[in-house]
This record gives structure tokens, C-alpha cells and sequence, in this order.
């Protein structure tokens, strides 16, 4: 009986462990469920010489974050499908779930290098990006993040890229913005502060406003458990006399933000950062709420350029939403890496690593121009150059300011 | 109820059995002496005025109707509740101050009337348990299965086998003890409380749920065990029986006093404690 | 050892079965069968089946049900990672320096399992079942307001809980080296957890909790559990007893903790919520309470289905939460029990031992 | 004058909190067992209403009526399905299979709604058609109370002592009280326990439906993890007041509010969490079974 336990024992975790072998593998043939497969127009493969190149993708798909991840993934759908029907080299895709979660982003690496992954896609968020991209960092696999904007993820990481600002960025350029067009405010700060994303805007946007004369009066601070309610933060800082509030947050907060403000009858001027952009496309939002709302964003929905309609028309078409900032970001990356990968020579049955060194090499020499930006370059740190543009809610729309 | 009667030692009657220690003596000082005892729970007053001393080897019964605060003794006896007044004195050593963990190691173990086993513990281990302070092996022996740990174990674990032979339990040893019948649970708590070497030992309703020979049986074993042991033994019970049986004082607690105490034959003459168990009516229509 | 047989039995063949798994997947890792998300699995499994022990130890044995001990996981994470990120010139020994870690690792949680049991086991019930949920939460919260630093000088630490200072407060020298930057978490750790030493640590706490359950200290904790008073009565210290259940359950879990930082080259204090305290938990209560086998058992199985479920992409939580209540109603409710008790004697047989 | 807006924030945050935690007493006091999903209830009666609203064009009490319908409906589905089955099992059991429904509801949402936040149109508008803030002006202006606050207390008041009274005298309040007591004596004088713990799980959901539209009142935002910090906040102000007590939840609901708030303000926002935790933890600490719990020595 005790042997035969022992037995069970043992085969119980063998089966375990193969499971989740095979489940990994199961994955080739079913990208997101709710996106038509990309594989389809691809020649039946079982390997990458039969010219598709193997796109790997890591983002949050559930949990708090989903939203981040699910944009991105849906942006780089689009641009695959977009691509595979042209021809040519093909795309597979294979997006996979890390929960916005370190741990769960090295498992989705993993268990897409078991695909075969030859580039990555992702990951969406920065913890994600900076645990996945030190063990890709060691097996020479490129990866392009399109959101994960902490200047950790590509430090000392030469195979890490990034699509969007960095933070310091975002946190300079609102500073710079504000001491030439708008001096002699009065500054409170409102940031969520278990967030890298946030902590790290509002340090070097602290740090330049010194530098550049802009008086900051209150600071507010939030965490993921107490994001929705404001009304402490937002009374304490019309008490202390601000009339520029700077939310280097994400939007579903600002959202809050704006209503309890409205609500207190408290109007500063609002300035938002990138993250701010999907406030107007929310579901049921009361855009008279962001009325005169400032934001830095390297994309806009509403944009008027072919691209952006054409790609906003297609989101709104398949998924029922207006894609914000972070599709836009997946869509992007999907059109650099292969863009980069037929530049340098690359062809679907080269190996990651030699894929990654020829990436390396071709990134600085890379120029782009899509959906978040006009002649994006890259430098040897794998930080991207793209102006933001600062933009100014009016009448539900954005103006440029 | 006047003072001076409660102030008085219930009477010995002396040891008849075959003593293996007879130095005991009960007569030279008593092991339990309760001074004025009393509790409220919240301003209602269960027990009161309780005097009560017990000699060395002394078996005692705790007798009076439903309520009267017997159980309540035993818990202020053993500081599951912390007596309001009065003082407890066990060996001539004043309890107020300790725990009931303490109370047990200076010398009172207990059972209890709705039984309170270790239920997923094996009948063995609950003996063990009960010999917990025998054992004085530490944490990193355990651990690292040093020498003392194995001679430790060895030691208690033939002492428990020993214990539970008492009742011829030993072939129980590794039954969960909440798979025994209930009878075998009774008995099973009273080995774990001798297993902590008690001097004196408390019995709450031992042979309650039991029929007349498994009785007649607990009242041998009872006073084999005082024999044994030579602890002193207070019990309460309903079975009138097994207390005139057994006990060589009595003490009959009625609405949380002291009404009457003294030899089994005593107590069954007195007029008060009849009154008390039969009711004013009866009494008169007897007389 | 003749009076020791049953369990004794049973243990070596749980700790047979240990190595057997550890020599196999060594094995099939050197020939490559296993794949790389296997691979990258192994780590992670390890540092919740300690986990599951530990808590097993709280909730099985001691009887008390805990919903903050992912606290004690993040506590030995961060001091594990700060150990192993400031002696890593002192140090150059990898396994060294990971054993180090989980050690300090494991004092820290450790200590700080004493200091909260001191409040924590004066409850019971639902209120002790709360207010670790609180200390998990309030420890989260406090390493998220965390600045540590290291340069020649030694340690620098910031306590930032206004949030207004960064990195550059630390006044680091230029060669220093920032080993936790608040929210942002531990970045730039240098991975050295490996599978052997998840092996060896699952086998060194299960060495200990068994150790401790078949001892003089275990039966006493497992009395406590089973019935207070009575155990009370028999001259058992209460507090005693279960702080020392309550503060080794801790360091195995600070233990675990630093193994698991030690696996990644970031991690956040977020991680370690009441998410994760409730994961492990259900490890332990589908394990079996106080079944040592179960547990491991349990969090790998569980461990691995939402890895498993990749393929099911948008539904494999869903999957997983279905299986979970299934689970729970098919192992709990009597009229399953009887169905599956018939054919499935091994289930039952797991609760009956350990 | 800044004191007293933190103090009204800190009660009408409160209110919230207070009317989820009275559900949440009200299904451990007669079922004993802590119902880890009431938050995602919640959650699902913000959706529900949301949708009642946007969809099929509702006003918001009418979407408020829709979503205790569809809750209490899920409530006494969940409950028999998921927790019925296991009356006899260990509480631990039932604590797991409730962690279970709450993950299958959370991502049932996220299959059904999406990730994307959807914003909630508050009970009553921010603003009125002046574009002036709905909200009552003391001091001349200094200090603003939105008609939106002053409802949820208003809201939580008659709910608790509703409640109160619904348990204190009708007959089904009765046999509650019964089953919380002691569920075979309950059975034994004729109760129908699978009825009243069916009944007090429909009240429970239809009350975290109420604390859903109110909740998304004030945080506009609506995802599929919207309920899980508010149950969790709720449960710490159930125990607050001592589990079981309908007074009690309505206490610890108001406190916890009130000190998150002053918190907030004048300790540190970012451990504002940890603050109300460590009240939490003295409180235990001094009162063992919360501000009103009857604390109950176990019987020798």
C-alpha cells in the first residue's frame, strides 16, 4: 500500500509536470480566442523554415491590469493580421497571460520559448519586463516592450527595447512643459505610489520642477487599495491653494479624480502623462468631466493621420472599443520588429539568439513612423526618441496645445 | 450552614486498602484547603462561602442537584475560572496567582463532564500529552532526534503504556481516542490526568452514561487508583451509589453553598440534604 | 524506533518519493526531455510547497487559520535579497550565499512571526483570522515604503512612508548599489535560487515540521488544537506552545521567501497580498489539514493547472476557479464523499495518516 | 472647516462600507461562514445596473430595483448550488469553495464585461443643469456635502435599522435569530434552516447590490476586481463591530471609514491601509470580539 502511495506520489507530479509541458505546446495552434488566428494563412508548420517568423507576446490578459495587457495584445493582432495578408514572410502569434506578475511573466516566457518563440512582444507592464527580460537577457532573445517605461527594464539589458517614453521622460517633459507654458502655478501631486510607472514620473518631474522654478504645494499619494476615493487627497490639496493638478497616473483613477473633484466643486487645471490617454473612450464617462484636461500622449484616437484611422476603425470593429495608447503600442512594436527583422536579413529559420544580435545591431539604425510617433530612433540603451505631444481636451476631443 | 460546621474537615475514614506507600498520611495535613471561596458571574453569585479541606488520600464526593455549582468548584479549583473571593491552598500552597496550566503542574488534574479528549490523537498520544512535563528532552533534540529525545520517549512511552493498563486499555494504544466507545473515553481521561502525577484528582461525573456493572467496575478502579497512587480523589456524581459507595467524605453544595457535610452515613440521615434532593413536600409526606 | 512505526514508515516513504522526484526531473532536465516553461516551473513549485508546509503547520497542526502569511514570505524575500545583494563581494559562493540568504531570510520572519504572535494567538477564531490578515497587509504596505541602498559604507535604508524621497536620498556613493527602490520593488537581483536548493529546502522543512509533530512539543500543539481547555488542564502552556508553532511556520515561509526572490531579477512587494496567503491556503486545505503528503501533493497540482491551462488562454482562471469549487464540493459534501470514497481509497487514506 | 470635509468624506466612504459589512454579518451570523465572494457580488450588481442603464436605458433606481433582482436571484443560486452542499463540512471548506465562486465570478466578468473600466453614472448627477455640484453648501460655501453622501447615510441608516427590526420581529427575523443560535434546536421546533440561510443570503446580496450602486457612485470606475478591496474592507468592519452584530457592522462600516480618512490626511495617504489595520488589530486586542460582539467564554 505505503509503495504503491509512494508511486502515486511520484507519478502524480510526473503527470503534473508533463502537463504542463503539453499544455505549453498545445498553445501553437490558438492565439486569443477572441481574434481570428493568425496562423491560418500561414502554411500548416511545425517549424520556423517554412517562413513564418514566431512572434511571442506577455502581458497581463486577467486580473487588476488586464486592461493593459489586453489592449496591447489586440494592437499586435491587427498589425499580424495586417501583415500576414499581404504576404510574404508570415507572422505566428502567440499572446500568453503573466497576470501583470514577475513570477507569472518568466513562466510565460518560458513556456513560449518551448513554442519557439524568436522575438518577443511585451512585456506590457514594468515588473513584468524587468523580471522576463534578465533571463532573456541570458538566452539572447530580443524583446520590444511597448509600454514597460521604467528605465530598469532595459538597464544594462542590451537585447531589451522599448517603444514608449521612459518615465524620467514623461516626468521632464511635463516639467519643461509647464515652466514655458504655463509658469507661476501652484502644483499638487497626486501619484500611486506602488507603481513604478507613477513613483517614477513624479521623482524626476519633483526633481526638474526644482531645477526649473515650478512650485509644488502638495503631494498625494495612493495605492492600488485605496484608489477609489480621493476626496482626502483632493481636499487637502485646494486647501493648500493648488491650481495645477499633476496626475502622472493612469486613467481609470484620473477618472475618479475628475468626479470627486467635480463633485467638490474643486477646478485646477488638470495635467495628465500618456497614461492618461482612454479617459475619453471609457464607457460611460461623462467627458464634460475632462473638459480642459492637459495631457502628454504620444497617441490620440482621434487623430486625424490614415493610419490612426484605419487602425481605429478596424479595433472599433473587432473588439468593440476605441483602442487606447497601449494598442497603439502593440500595434507599433509588431510593425518595428518585422520591419527590423526583414532589414537585417533575418530570415524564419535563423535561431533566436542570432536573431537577437542581428536586432541589436539593426535597432539604431532603425527609423519608424507610426501610430505613436513621427521618426522614432533608438539608442544603444534600447530607450526610443519620439516627441510627446501635449494635447488639451476640448469639447470631448483632444486639441493640440 | 452555620460557620463553624462548614470549617470542619469532612471526616476521614481510614485507608482500608493495601497501601504500597502508606506514608502518605492523610490525617498530618490536609492537600486541599478552600478558604471562603466564592465567584459572580456578572453579579449573580454561583458559588459562595465554599470551606472544604481533603485529606492526603482521601476520596471525596461533591454531591448536590443540578446547578448548584459543583462543576463551578472544580473549574475555580483547576483556575478555568478565577474565583472572586476566597483562597484555594493545595499542599499548603496559596493558587491565586496561577494559570490553570500551572495549578495543573503543582499537582490537580482533572476530568471533565462533557469529555474533553485530544479526539484526533491517538489514545497513546493522549496519554503522552498528559506526560508532557515527564519528558524533558528540548525543541532541538526533538528535531535533531538526539539521544535524549529517543531515551525521553522511551521512558513515557512505556510510563503511558503502564497508565493505560490500569484500565486494561493498552491494546487501544494507537486507536484514534475520538473512535472509542464512551465508556473507554471516560476512562481514557481519567489516565491522562493521572499521567501528569496529580496529588489530588478531580472526577467530574465519571460514571455518567455508564450502566450498573461498568459502574460497579469505575468505583474498583477508583479506589484502586487512590491506592495506587496515593492521591487524594474528589468526585462529583449523580450516581448515589458509587458516591455512598466509594467515598469516605462528603460534601453536598446546594444553590452555590455549602449545606451539608460528613460521612456517607451522615449524609444520607441528614434532614437538609434530603430536603434539598427531594424537595420540602416530600420530606414531610415521608416523615 | 519498534514504538515509532506507523508514521515513521510513512514518513520515509514520503521522504523516498521526495527523492525519487528530485533524481528523476534531475534527470530528465540533463537530457533535455523537460521543456523550458517545466524548467522555469521548478523553482517557483518548490518555494510554495515550503510554503504549504509551513502554513500547514499554522492551520493542520495548530489548528488556527492564518490569512496573512505571504507577509512572512515577503519579509524573508526582501531580507533574503538584501543579504545576498550586499554580501555579494563577501560571499562569491553561490550556494553559499543562497543558503546565507534563506537563513536571514528565515531569522527575519522569524522575529517578525514573534513580534506579531505576541497580539495575534491572545485571539481566536475568525478575529486571529483577521488580524493576520491585517499584519500581511500592513507588512506589504511597509516594504513598499522601503528605500535600501549598499556601497562600501555598508547598509543605507530609508523608511519613505510619505513617499516623498527616491533613490537619491540614500546619498549612496557612486559605486553604491540600490537593492530596493519602494514600489518599484527589488531590481536588478542576481537570480541564484535553483532547483536543488528548493529540493533540499522542502526536505529540511519537512525534516522539521515532522520532527516537531512526533515530539513532546508537536503533541502538545496538536492537544491545543484539538481541545484548549483540556489541554490547558494537563499543565500545557498555551501561548508557549503556539508561538513556537506560529514562529516556525514563519521562518520556513521566510525561508521559501527567500528562495523565491532569489529566483527573479525583480519582485515587488505587491506580490505578497492576501492573493498569495490565500493561494497557499488553498494548497493546504485541498492537501488535507495537517497532511504533510497532501500539501506537496497539492501545490503542485494546483501550481501547475493554471500553467497547464495556457492553451485556454482567456478561460483557464475560470477553468481554474470551476475546478477549485468542484474540488472542495466533491471531497466535502457527504453524499460525494461516499461515491468517492468507494472507488478512490487513496484520498481518505492521505487524511487518515500524517 | 478642512477637519470636518474629511470627517464627512470619512462617513460617507463609511456608509458604503458599513451597508456591505451588515450583509456580510448577517450571512456569517446565521450561516457561519465567511462569504469571501460577497465583494464580487457587489462588483456584480455595479455591472448589472451599469448595464440596466446604459443598455436598456433605465433610469438609476429603476437599475438600482434590476440589480437587487439579478443578486438576490445569484445569491440564493450560489448559496444552494455552492455552499449548501457543504453545511456539514468544515468552515475551512466552505471559506475555500467561497474563494472559488469569487474567482469564477471576477473572471466570468472579465469574460462578459472586459477588462476595460466602464464608468458608473452616479445615483444622483455630480453636477445639475447649471453645472453647479449637486451638494448641500455650509459656512458659505466652505463646506460642500453632496446630495450623493448625504443618501448613502441616509441609505445606511434605514438599512440597519430595517434590519434590525426585520430580525428583532417578523417571523423569518425570528428563525434567523433561531438558526444563528443553534441550527439543530432551530430544526428541531420546526424551522426550515435551508429556507432562512436561502432567505438571509438573498437579503445579503440584495444589500451588496444596494452597497454596489452606491459604491460606484462614488468610484466611478467599474472592473471586474471593483468588489474584492471593498469586501475585504468590509469584512475587517464587520469584525470591527463584532461579527454578527447588525449595530455592530453599521459601527465598524463608520469607523473604518472615518479613520481611513483622517489617515489619509494626516498620517501618510500611502499607509492609510496600514493604519486602519492597526486600529483594527488594538481594538481586537482590548475588546476580543469586536466594539459590540457578545464575547462568549467557551462553556466547561
Amino acid at each position: 500500500m505505503k509503495k504503491a502511495m509512494s508511486l502515486v506520489l511520484a507519478l502524480a507530479m510526473m503527470l503534473a509536470l508533463a502537463a504542463c509541458g503539453g499544455g505549453s505546446t498545445t498553445t501553437t495552434e490558438t492565439p486569443a480566442s477572441n481574434t481570428p488566428a493568425s496562423t491560418t494563412e500561414a502554411p500548416a508548420a511545425s517549424g520556423a523554415a517554412s517562413g513564418s517568423f514566431k512572434f511571442g507576446a506577455s502581458g497581463p490578459l486577467t486580473g487588476d491590469a488586464a486592461i493593459y495587457g489586453k489592449a496591447a495584445m489586440n494592437g499586435a493582432q491587427i498589425a499580424v493580421d495586417e501583415i500576414n495578408a499581404k504576404g510574404g514572410i508570415q507572422i505566428e502569434f502567440n499572446p500568453q497571460d503573466d497576470e501583470a506578475d514577475g513570477e507569472k511573466a518568466v513562466n510565460a516566457y518560458n513556456s513560449l520559448m518551448d513554442w519557439g518563440m524568436q522575438v518577443l512582444v511585451g512585456p506590457v507592464t514594468t515588473g513584468s519586463a524587468i523580471a522576463a527580460s534578465a533571463v532573456a537577457f541570458q538566452d539572447r532573445t530580443f524583446c520590444l516592450t511597448p509600454s514597460a517605461s521604467s528605465t530598469d527594464v532595459t538597464a544594462n539589458k542590451d537585447n531589451m527595447y522599448q517603444l514608449c517614453f521612459t518615465d524620467p521622460n514623461q516626468g521632464t517633459g511635463s516639467a519643461d512643459y509647464m515652466a514655458q507654458n504655463m509658469p507661476g502655478h501652484k502644483v499638487a501631486i497626486i501619484y500611486r505610489n506602488d507603481d513604478a510607472y507613477s513613483q517614477g514620473i513624479r521623482d524626476t518631474f519633483v526633481k526638474e520642477s526644482a531645477a526649473k522654478g515650478i512650485e509644488v504645494v502638495y503631494e498625494g499619494t495612493f495605492t492600488k487599495d485605496t484608489q477609489t476615493d480621493f476626496s482626502v487627497q483632493l481636499t487637502a490639496a485646494q486647501s493648500a491653494g493648488a491650481d495645477l493638478l499633476y496626475m502622472p497616473i493612469y486613467y481609470q483613477p484620473a477618472s475618479v479624480i475628475l468626479a470627486q473633484a467635480k463633485n467638490m466643486n474643486y477646478a485646477p487645471i488638470f495635467f495628465g502623462v500618456d497614461g492618461m490617454d482612454g479617459i475619453l473612450t471609457m464607457e460611460g464617462f461623462d467627458t464634460s468631466l475632462a473638459e480642459g484636461l492637459m495631457l502628454l500622449t504620444p497617441f490620440a484616437a482621434d487623430a486625424e493621420d490614415d493610419l490612426t484611422k484605419t487602425f481605429v476603425a478596424e479595433y472599433e470593429k473587432r473588439f468593440g472599443e476605441t483602442p487606447n495608447q497601449f494598442a497603439a503600442d502593440g500595434y507599433d512594436v509588431v510593425y518595428v520588429l518585422y520591419n527590423a527583422l526583414l532589414d537585417s536579413g533575418c530570415t524564419p529559420d535563423m535561431s533566436a539568439p542570432e536573431i537577437c544580435e542581428k536586432l541589436i545591431g539593426q535597432m539604431q539604425q532603425t527609423t519608424y513612423n507610426g501610430l505613436t510617433g513621427q521618426n522614432m530612433t533608438w539608442s544603444a540603451n534600447g530607450e526610443v526618441s519620439k516627441m510627446p505631444v501635449a494635447v488639451v481636451i476640448e469639447n470631448g476631443v483632444y486639441v493640440s496645445a | 450552614m452555620s460557620q463553624q460546621k462548614s470549617r470542619l474537615n469532612i471526616k476521614m475514614v481510614p485507608v482500608q486498602s493495601h497501601a504500597i506507600v502508606p506514608d502518605r498520611d492523610a490525617d498530618k495535613s490536609p492537600i486541599l484547603e478552600c478558604h471562603h471561596l466564592g465567584i459572580d458571574f456578572g453579579g449573580l453569585t454561583a458559588v459562595n462561602n465554599f470551606n472544604l479541606m481533603i485529606g492526603r488520600t482521601e476520596i471525596a464526593g461533591l454531591i448536590g442537584p443540578n446547578g448548584a455549582g459543583k462543576t463551578t468548584v472544580f473549574n475555580m479549583l483547576t483556575k478555568v475560572y478565577q474565583p472572586t473571593r476566597g483562597s484555594i491552598l493545595l499542599d499548603g500552597r496559596d493558587t491565586s496567582k496561577l494559570s490553570t496550566a500551572q495549578v495543573s503542574r503543582l499537582g490537580i488534574a482533572r476530568t471533565f463532564q462533557n469529555i474533553r479528549l485530544f479526539k484526533d490523537l491517538t489514545v497513546l498520544d493522549n496519554v503522552l500529552v498528559g506526560l508532557h512535563d515527564e519528558m524533558d528532552y528540548r525543541l532541538p533534540s526533538a528535531i535533531f532526534r538526539l539521544p535524549d529525545f529517543w531515551r525521553g520517549e522511551r521512558i513515557a512511552r512505556e510510563r503511558a503504556r503502564e497508565l493505560l493498563s490500569i484500565f486494561d486499555m493498552q491494546d487501544m494504544a494507537d486507536a484514534k481516542a475520538g473512535s472509542l466507545p464512551y465508556g473507554a473515553q471516560r476512562r481514557l481521561e481519567i489516565v491522562r490526568a493521572l499521567a501528569t502525577n496529580p496529588s489530588l484528582l478531580l472526577l467530574d461525573e465519571p460514571a455518567a452514561g455508564m450502566n450498573p456493572s461498568e459502574t460497579s467496575e469505575l468505583m474498583d478502579n477508583i479506589v484502586k487508583i487512590r491506592d495506587l497512587f496515593h492521591i487524594a480523589i474528589m468526585l462529583i456524581e449523580h450516581d448515589m451509589n458509587l458516591v455512598m459507595g466509594i467515598c469516605e467524605g462528603i460534601c453536598v453544595l446546594n444553590f452555590g453553598e455549602v449545606i451539608a457535610k460528613g460521612t456517607p452515613d451522615e449524609i444520607k440521615s441528614n434532614p437538609v440534604v434530603i430536603e434539598a434532593y427531594l424537595g420540602k413536600k416530600d420530606k414531610k409526606e415521608e416523615a | 524506533m519498534k514504538n515509532l512505526k506507523p508514521h515513521t514508515k510513512h514518513n520515509i516513504v514520503t521522504f523516498a518519493g521526495l527523492a525519487l522526484v528530485w533524481i528523476i526531473v534531475s534527470v530528465m532536465r540533463g537530457q533535455g526531455v523537460l521543456g523550458r516553461s517545466t524548467t522555469g516551473l521548478l523553482v517557483p513549485i518548490c518555494c510554495y510547497v515550503v510554503m504549504a508546509l509551513s502554513l500547514n503547520l499554522t492551520v493542520g497542526i495548530m489548528g488556527e487559520l492564518s490569512l496573512g502569511h505571504a507577509g512572512f514570505m515577503g519579509i524573508g524575500a526582501f531580507s533574503g535579497i538584501i543579504a545576498s545583494q550586499s554580501l555579494l563581494n563577501i560571499i562569491p559562493s553561490v550556494p553559499l550565499r543562497l543558503i546565507t540568504a534563506m537563513l536571514v531570510g528565515a531569522i527575519f520572519a522569524g522575529i517578525f512571526g514573534f513580534l506579531i504572535g505576541i497580539p495575534v494567538l491572545r485571539l481566536r477564531g475568525d478575529y486571529l483570522a483577521i488580524v493576520t490578515l491585517a499584519f500581511g497587509e500592513i507588512i506589504k504596505e511597509l516594504i513598499t515604503c522601503l528605500l535600501v541602498g549598499v556601497d562600501e559604507h555598508g547598509l543605507h535604508m530609508i523608511f519613505n512612508y510619505r513617499g516623498l524621497k527616491n533613490v537619491d536620498d540614500l546619498g549612496l556613493s557612486p559605486t553604491g548599489q540600490v537593492i530596493i527602490k519602494g514600489a518599484q520593488g527589488a531590481t536588478g537581483t542576481q537570480p541564484i535560487a535553483s532547483f536543488t536548493a528548493g529540493m533540499l529546502l522542502i526536505m529540511v522543512t519537512l525534516f522539521i515540521i515532522l520532527n516537531l509533530i512526533y515530539s513532546r512539543t508537536g503533541r502538545a500543539i496538536m492537544a491545543i488544537r484539538d481541545n484548549r481547555i483540556a489541554a490547558e488542564s494537563v499543565g500545557i502552556d498555551i501561548t508557549k506552545h503556539k508561538m513556537i508553532a506560529f514562529v516556525m511556520s514563519a521562518a520556513m515561509a521566510g525561508a521559501a521567501g527567500a528562495l523565491y526572490g532569489l529566483n527573479y531579477s525583480n519582485l515587488v512587494a505587491a506580490k505578497f497580498d492576501f492573493n498569495t496567503s490565500i493561494l497557499v491556503l488553498v494548497f493546504v486545505v485541498l492537501g488535507g489539514l495537517g497532511n504533510m503528503r497532501g500539501s506537496i501533493i497539492a501545490a503542485v497540482l494546483l501550481y501547475v493547472l493554471p500553467e497547464a491551462l495556457r492553451g485556454m488562454h482567456d478561460y483557464r482562471m475560470l477553468i481554474y476557479a470551476i475546478v477549485l469549487i468542484v474540488v472542495m464540493l466533491t471531497t466535502n459534501s457527504p453524499v460525494a464523499r461516499n461515491l468517492f470514497s468507494r472507488w478512490f481509497r487513496f484520498g481518505k487514506k492521505g487524511e487518515e495518516d500524517a | 472647516m478642512e477637519f470636518l470635509s474629511y470627517l464627512i468624506s470619512g462617513i460617507s466612504l463609511g456608509s458604503v462600507y458599513a451597508i456591505i459589512a451588515l450583509g456580510y454579518t448577517m450571512v456569517y451570523g446565521i450561516a457561519k461562514m465567511l462569504n469571501f465572494a460577497h465583494g464580487d457580488v457587489i462588483m456584480v450588481g455595479g455591472y448589472i445596473s451599469f448595464c440596466g442603464m446604459m443598455y436598456l436605458g433605465l433610469n438609476g433606481w429603476l437599475a438600482l430595483l434590476l440589480a437587487m433582482a439579478v443578486c438576490t436571484v445569484l445569491g440564493i443560486i450560489v448559496e444552494g448550488l455552492a455552499y449548501r452542499p457543504l453545511r456539514q463540512a468544515t468552515s475551512l471548506a466552505v471559506l475555500i469553495t467561497a474563494i472559488g465562486v469569487s474567482y469564477l465570478l471576477q473572471n466570468t466578468a472579465l469574460l462578459v464585461w472586459g477588462a476595460t473600466p466602464k464608468v458608473y453614472q452616479p445615483l444622483i448627477p455630480l453636477a445639475n443643469a447649471d453645472g453647479q455640484p449637486n451638494a448641500l453648501r455650509l459656512f458659505g460655501g466652505q463646506l460642500s456635502i453632496s446630495y450623493m453622501s448625504l443618501l448613502t447615510m441616509a441609505a445606511c441608516i434605514i438599512i440597519m435599522v430595517g434590519l434590525t427590526m426585520f430580525t428583532s420581529n417578523s417571523k423569518m427575523g425570528k428563525a434567523m435569530r433561531a438558526c444563528s443560535e443553534d441550527k439543530d434546536a432551530a430544526r428541531l421546533m420546526g424551522i426550515n434552516v435551508n429556507t432562512t440561510i436561502s432567505v438571509t443570503f438573498a437579503i445579503g446580496s440584495a444589500l451588496a447590490a444596494v452597497a454596489g450602486v452606491l459604491l460606484c457612485s462614488f468610484n466611478p470606475t467599474l472592473m471586474p476586481t471593483t468588489g474584492s478591496m471593498p469586501g475585504i474592507r468590509a469584512f475587517t468592519a464587520a469584525v470591527f463591530g463584532g461579527i454578527g452584530s447588525i449595530p455592530g457592522a453599521f459601527l465598524g462600516g463608520l469607523l473604518i471609514g472615518v479613520i481611513e480618512a483622517m489617515a489619509k490626511a494626516y498620517i501618510s495617504t500611502q499607509l492609510a491601509n496600514s493604519v486602519v489595520f492597526a486600529v483594527l488589530i488594538v481594538v481586537l486586542l482590548v475588546r476580543p470580539a469586536g466594539l459590540l460582539g457578545k464575547y462568549v467564554p467557551e462553556k466547561v
